[in-house]
C-alpha cells in the first residue's frame, strides 16, 4: 500500500480486487481537493459584479452590441405597413374573407385563435393551468413552507385589514367590483362578436374578483369561493374544452362532417363551439388570476 | 395531399389530447398514489400505441400529415407523423415508464402527501408537451409546447421544497426564459420574411429566399436565434451553468426526466427544425452548422473537465449531460445526413442510459441517507446490487464500451466523420478520444467507489437495502433497453434512416 | 436609416428586446430580472404586431358588412400575441412566487448573494 | 396614415423605450414597478394605433392590471414598499 508502487503491480492488485479501496480512497481525496477550484473561479464573476462601474459599461455595450445587429436585421426587413408585404398572403386572406362563413364569428381574430388554429390556444389554456398549479405548489403551505415571522405579518394585516381605516376606499371598491364584472362577463361573452374574448374578459373578471376580495377580506371571499371551487371549476372548463376540441380534431381529420351549426352571423348564439370555448377560457382565467392573488396574499384560496 | 385515414393514424393526436387530459383530470384525485397509477397508466398505454403506429408507418413506408381541425395546411395546425417521429414517441413512453417505475418511491418520500398529485400533473404535461414538441408541424405550436414543458420541468424541480430546490429551479427558470425568447423573436422575424408558420411552408420560404439572397444576413440571424435559443433550453456547451445547480438540488427522479427527456425535446424541436424547415444544407451554407459544431466539440470536452473536478454524484451526472448535450449538437453540426443519423442515435443513447443512471443514483443517495459525496456512496452497490449493476452498465455505455448503446453512437459519430476531410475529421475524432478517456476519468472511479466496501464499518455497510419490485422491474427493464440499443441496433438505424429519407423526399 | 425610420416599430421593439433581454441577463435583483423578462415579451408582441399592421386598414372585426381582403389587416399576428401574453402573464406569476419562496429562505432577492449562501451552505 | 399619427406613434415609442431604460437604471423597486406599469399602459395605446383593439384591451387587463398586482403583492412580501432601496 506504499504510494511509490509501480503502474504494473496497481493494475495487477486492482484486477485482483484487494486494493480497491486504497486507490478509490486516493482518487476521491484528490478529487476533493481540486473542488475548491471551481468555487474561486465563480467568485470572479462576482468580483466582477462588484466592480460596478466596470460592469455596467460592460452590461451597457454587449447591448448595444446586440441591437445594432438585430437593427441591421431590421434595415433588411419588409416596409412597415407595406400592403405588398409577404405577411399578407393567402392564409390571411381566408382568414378574412372565408372567415365569417367558415367559423362563424365575425371577430376575424377570434375565428382564428378558436377554430382554425385551436391547437395553439389549446396549449395556451394548459399554460395557464399549468402556472397556476405550480404556483400552488410553491406557495401553498405545507410543512416545508411556513415560518413564525410570516404567521405574524399575516395575523398583523388581518387586523389592519379590519380597521375602518380605508372605510372610502373599501366602500368604492364594493361598488366598482360588481361593474368590473359584469364588463368582463359582456367581454366574454361577446369574443366573438366584438373585440376581446375568453382571455380578456377573464382577466377583467379576475380583476373584479381581486377588487372584491380586496374590500370585503378574504374570509368573506372563502365563504363562496376556496381551493375546491377553483380547482374544480378549472377542470370542468378544460375538460370542456379538451372535450369540444378532440370532437373537431378528429371530425375534421377524419373528413366525418358533422359539423357543429354556425348559426347567423353577428347573433350572440352563433359560430359553432367558439362561444362555449370562449365561456371555458374565461372563467379558466378568472380562477387563475384570482388564484394568483389569493396565494401571493395568504397562500391559500 | 388527401390521405384516407383510418384509426391507426389517430393515434398522434389520441396521445396528446390522452396526456393532457390525464394532466387535467389529476387535481381531482387527491391521492398521490392512484395518481401515479393513472399515470402509469397512460405512458403505458400511449407507448403500446406508439408501438403499434410505428410498426404500421415503417411497414407501410409512409409518412402522412394530420388535420388538427378542418382546415388543411397553411390555414390550420398540423401534425406530422412518420417513422422517426413515432419511434421517438416509443423512447419517450420506454424512459418516462422505466424512470418513473423506478423513482417513484423518491417521489413519495419527498413531496409532502398533499401535494403528491400536482407532481403527477406535472409529469403528465411533461410528457403530453413532449409528444406535442415530436409530432407537430407546426411552429408556433412548438413555442407554445416549449414553454408548457419550461413551466412543468421547472416544478417538477422545486416539487422536493427545500430552498436549495427553489434556488435551482429560479436559475433554471432564468435561462428557460431566456431560451424561449430568443427562439420567439426568431419564430417572428421568421414570420415577417417568410409569412408562414407551418413547417412546409416554411421550408418552401426559405428554399426561395436562399435562392434568390434576398433577407441572406437576417435568414442567418434568424436560425442563430432559434438555434441558439434550443440551444440555452438544452444545455448547450456555454449555456450550460443552471444545470448542476438545478439538478444537484432536486429529487433524482426529477433530474432523470429533465435529462433524460426534457432536454431531449428540445433537441428533438432542433433536429425538425433542420430537417423540416432549413435543410442541413442551408445550415451549412449560413456557416450556422459550423457554430453548432464549434460549441459541441467545446462542450464534449468541458462538460466534462467539469465532472471529473466534481465529488457530488448528481452535479457529476448533470455536468456530464453537458457533455453529451456536446456529442448532439457536434453531429448536428457536421452538416450532413450521416452526422444527424448519428445525432439522432445519441439522443436514443443517451435518454436510456442518463435516465438509468439518475435512478441509481437516487438509490444509492437514499441507501446513504440522503448523503451524495462520492465518499459516502462507497459500498452503496453491495447494499443495493441491482442499482450496482445498472449503474455499471450505465457508466460503461457511457464511456463507449462495446456491447452498450453509448458505444454504438460514438461508431456512428466516428462513420460520420470519416466523410468529413481535414480539420473536422482530426477535430471530431481527437474530442472523440478525449471525451472517452475524461469520461472513464470520472465514471469508473464512482464505480469503484460504489463497489468498494468501506473498511471501518465492514458489517453496517453491507446491509441490503430493502428494495421494491417495482424498483427492480424498472431497473432489469433498463438494462435490457441498453443492451438492445447496443447490440440490436441495426432496425432502429433502419427506421431512423428510413424516417430522414422520407422527410427528404417530402419537399 | 430611413429604413430605421420607416420600420420604427420593428427598430423599437428589437431596443426593447435587447434593453428586456440584458436586464435578464444582467441584473442581479431577481424582480428587476422578471421585469426584464416582461420587457423583452412584450417586444417581441410589438415586432408581430407590427408586422400585422398595413396602412389605411381597419381592425379585423367584421365593419358595415364587408367582406374584403383588403379592407383589414392581417388577423395572424393578433391572434399569435395573443397566446404569447397569456404565456408571458403565466410564466411571470411562477417567477414572482419563485421569488417570494426565495426571500422568505433567504432574505434576499440578490440572486449572486443567494447562490452564495446556498454555496456557503453545501459546503459546511 | 397622417403625419400627426405617425408622429403621436413615434412619442409613444420613444416613451416605451424610455421607460425600458428607466427601469433598468433606478435602484428603487417600487419606481421600478410602476414605471413598468407605465410601459404596459404605453403598449396598450400602440396596439389601438395598430388597429388591434383585442391586444389592447387584454395587455390593458394583464399587463397594467394584473402583472402590476402581483408585482406589487410581492414587494409588499418582500418589504420593498415604503421606497426601500434594493439590497
Amino acid at each position: 500500500m506504499s504510494e511509490n508502487k509501480s503502474f504494473w503491480q496497481r493494475l495487477k492488485s486492482w484486477i485482483d480486487g484487494d486494493e480497491i479501496l486504497i486507490d478509490a480512497d486516493k482518487y476521491i481525496s484528490t478529487r476533493e481537493r481540486k473542488e475548491r477550484v471551481p468555487m474561486e473561479k465563480a467568485v470572479t464573476m462576482e468580483r466582477l459584479r462588484s466592480n460596478s462601474t466596470l460592469y455596467r459599461v460592460l452590461c451597457v455595450a454587449i447591448t448595444v452590441v446586440f441591437i445594432a445587429v438585430m437593427l441591421r436585421v431590421v434595415v433588411d426587413l419588409p416596409m412597415f405597413g407595406d400592403p405588398g408585404s409577404i405577411t399578407n398572403n393567402e392564409v390571411g386572406q381566408r382568414y378574412l374573407e372565408q372567415g365569417i362563413e367558415e367559423t362563424g364569428a365575425i371577430n376575424f381574430v377570434a375565428g382564428m385563435i378558436l377554430d382554425y388554429r385551436a391547437f395553439d390556444t389549446f396549449g395556451e389554456s394548459n399554460v395557464l393551468f399549468m402556472a397556476v398549479i405550480a404556483v400552488l405548489m410553491l406557495l401553498q403551505r405545507d410543512k416545508k413552507n411556513i415560518s413564525a415571522a410570516e404567521d405574524q405579518e399575516m395575523a398583523e394585516d388581518e387586523v389592519f385589514d379590519s380597521q375602518d381605516s380605508k372605510l372610502i376606499l373599501k366602500k368604492g371598491a364594493k361598488c366598482l367590483a360588481p361593474v368590473v364584472i359584469l364588463y368582463g362577463i359582456y367581454v366574454v361573452l361577446n369574443g366573438h362578436l366584438s373585440p376581446g374574448g375568453g382571455f380578456s374578459g377573464g382577466s377583467i373578471i379576475g380583476a373584479g374578483l381581486i377588487l372584491y376580495s380586496a374590500a370585503n377580506g378574504q374570509k368573506k371571499m372563502q365563504t363562496f369561493f376556496t381551493i375546491k371551487t377553483l380547482t374544480r371549476i378549472s377542470v370542468a372548463c378544460l375538460l370542456t374544452y379538451c372535450g369540444c376540441k378532440s370532437y373537431s380534431f378528429f371530425t375534421g381529420a377524419n373528413h366525418v362532417g358533422w359539423e357543429i351549426p354556425k348559426g347567423t352571423p353577428g347573433a350572440i348564439l352563433s359560430s359553432g363551439f367558439i362561444l362555449p370555448l370562449n365561456i371555458c377560457v374565461g372563467l379558466v382565467v378568472a380562477c387563475t388570476m384570482y388564484g394568483f392573488y389569493a396565494l401571493f396574499t395568504k397562500g391559500e384560496v | 395531399m388527401e390521405h384516407h385515414l383510418n384509426l391507426v393514424h389517430n393515434i398522434p393526436f389520441f396521445s396528446i389530447f390522452f396526456a393532457m387530459f390525464c394532466g387535467i383530470i389529476t387535481p381531482l384525485i387527491k391521492n398521490g398514489r392512484t395518481a401515479r397509477r393513472l399515470h402509469g397508466f397512460m405512458v403505458l398505454l400511449i407507448g403500446a400505441l406508439s408501438v403499434v403506429l410505428l410498426v404500421n408507418v415503417t411497414q407501410n413506408g409512409e409518412a402522412y400529415t394530420f388535420m388538427m381541425g378542418h382546415f388543411p395546411a397553411p390555414w390550420g395546425n398540423e401534425l406530422r407523423v412518420g417513422p422517426l417521429e413515432a419511434l421517438l414517441a416509443v423512447l419517450v413512453s420506454v424512459v418516462m415508464f422505466l424512470t418513473i417505475t423506478g423513482g417513484s418511491d423518491i417521489i413519495f418520500k419527498e413531496i409532502v402527501p398533499e401535494k403528491q398529485n400536482l407532481y403527477f400533473i406535472m409529469l403528465n404535461a411533461t410528457f403530453g408537451a413532449m409528444l406535442a414538441m415530436t409530432y407537430t408541424n407546426d411552429i408556433f405550436t412548438g413555442y407554445v409546447f416549449i414553454e408548457i414543458l419550461t413551466i412543468a420541468s421547472c416544478t417538477l424541480i422545486l416539487a422536493k421544497g427545500t430552498k436549495q430546490a427553489i434556488v435551482g429551479t429560479t436559475h433554471y427558470l432564468v435561462f428557460g426564459c431566456m431560451g424561449s425568447g430568443l427562439f420567439l423573436l426568431g419564430v417572428c422575424i421568421l414570420y415577417g420574411i417568410t409569412g408562414q408558420l407551418l413547417f412546409p411552408q416554411i421550408k418552401e420560404g426559405v428554399a426561395a429566399l436562399m435562392a434568390t439572397g434576398n433577407y441572406h444576413f437576417a435568414l442567418m440571424i434568424v436560425v442563430s436565434l432559434m438555434f441558439v435559443g434550443l440551444g440555452i433550453k438544452s444545455a448547450l456547451f456555454p449555456f450550460h451553468s443552471a444545470l448542476p445547480t438545478a439538478y444537484g438540488s432536486t429529487m433524482t427522479t426529477s433530474s432523470g426526466i429533465l435529462s433524460g427527456l426534457v432536454l431531449k425535446a428540445y433537441i428533438i424541436l432542433a433536429i425538425k427544425l433542420t430537417f423540416e424547415v432549413f435543410t442541413v444544407q442551408t445550415l451549412v451554407e449560413l456557416k450556422i452548422a459550423d457554430v453548432m459544431f464549434v460549441l459541441g466539440v467545446f462542450g464534449m470536452v468541458m462538460g466534462s473537465v467539469y465532472a471529473v473536478r466534481e465529488s457530488r454524484m448528481k452535479r457529476m451526472l448533470a455536468y456530464s449531460s453537458v457533455a453529451q448535450i456536446g456529442y448532439i449538437f457536434m453531429g448536428i453540426g457536421l452538416g450532413s445526413v450521416a452526422g444527424m443519423l448519428a445525432a439522432c442515435f445519441h439522443v436514443f443513447a443517451h435518454a436510456v442510459t442518463k435516465s438509468m443512471l439518475f435512478v441509481c443514483c437516487g438509490a444509492f443517495i437514499e441507501d446513504a441517507n440522503g448523503k451524495e459525496q462520492l465518499e459516502n456512496l462507497k459500498g452503496a452497490a453491495h447494499r443495493n446490487p441491482l442499482a450496482g449493476i445498472a449503474f455499471t452498465v450505465g457508466a460503461l455505455s457511457m464511456i463507449g464500451v462495446p456491447l452498450f448503446a453509448g458505444f454504438i453512437s460514438k461508431l456512428y459519430f466516428a462513420t460520420a466523420a470519416l466523410e468529413m476531410t481535414g480539420l473536422r475529421l482530426v477535430l471530431v475524432l481527437a474530442a472523440l478520444a478525449i471525451s472517452m478517456i475524461l469520461n472513464a476519468m470520472y465514471f469508473l472511479p464512482s464505480v469503484i467507489a460504489i463497489w468498494t466496501r468501506p473498511k471501518e464499518d465492514g458489517e453496517g455497510a453491507s446491509k441490503r437495502a430493502q428494495t421494491s419490485p417495482t424498483f427492480a422491474l424498472a431497473m432489469v427493464l433498463f438494462i435490457v433497453v441498453n443492451l438492445v440499443l447496443g447490440i440490436g441496433y441495426r432496425p432502429i438505424i433502419d427506421v431512423m434512416k428510413q424516417g430522414i429519407e422520407l422527410i427528404q423526399m417530402t419537399l | 436609416m430611413s429604413h430605421l425610420l420607416t420600420n420604427y416599430y420593428e427598430a423599437a421593439s428589437v431596443i426593447l428586446f435587447g434593453i428586456g433581454f440584458m436586464n435578464l441577463l444582467l441584473q442581479n435583483n431577481l424582480i428587476k430580472k422578471f421585469i426584464g423578462l416582461n420587457i423583452m415579451d412584450t417586444a417581441t408582441y410589438l415586432f408581430l404586431a407590427a408586422k400585422g399592421y398595413v396602412f389605411g386598414r381597419v381592425a379585423p372585426i367584421l365593419t358595415n358588412g364587408i367582406i374584403d381582403k383588403d379592407y383589414y389587416i392581417n388577423p395572424i399576428p393578433a391572434g399569435l400575441v395573443l397566446t404569447g401574453i397569456v404565456v408571458s402573464v403565466s410564466v411571470t406569476a411562477f417567477s414572482l412566487a419563485l421569488v417570494l419562496r426565495l426571500y422568505k429562505h433567504y432574505n434576499s432577492l440578490n440572486m449572486d448573494e443567494i447562490l452564495r449562501m446556498m454555496r456557503e451552505e453545501e459546503g459546511e | 396614415m397622417s403625419d400627426f399619427s405617425i408622429m403621436i406613434q413615434m412619442i409613444l415609442v420613444v416613451f416605451l423605450i424610455a421607460s425600458a431604460i428607466g427601469v433598468s437604471v433606478t435602484r428603487n423597486l417600487f419606481m421600478a414597478v410602476i414605471v413598468f406599469m407605465g410601459y404596459s399602459s404605453i403598449m396598450a395605446i400602440v396596439w389601438l394605433f395598430l388597429e388591434s383593439p383585442d391586444l389592447a384591451i387584454t395587455e390593458a387587463a394583464v399587463g397594467a392590471g394584473i402583472d402590476t398586482v402581483l408585482f406589487f403583492l410581492t414587494l409588499k412580501k418582500v418589504h420593498a414598499l415604503k421606497g426601500t432601496r434594493e439590497g
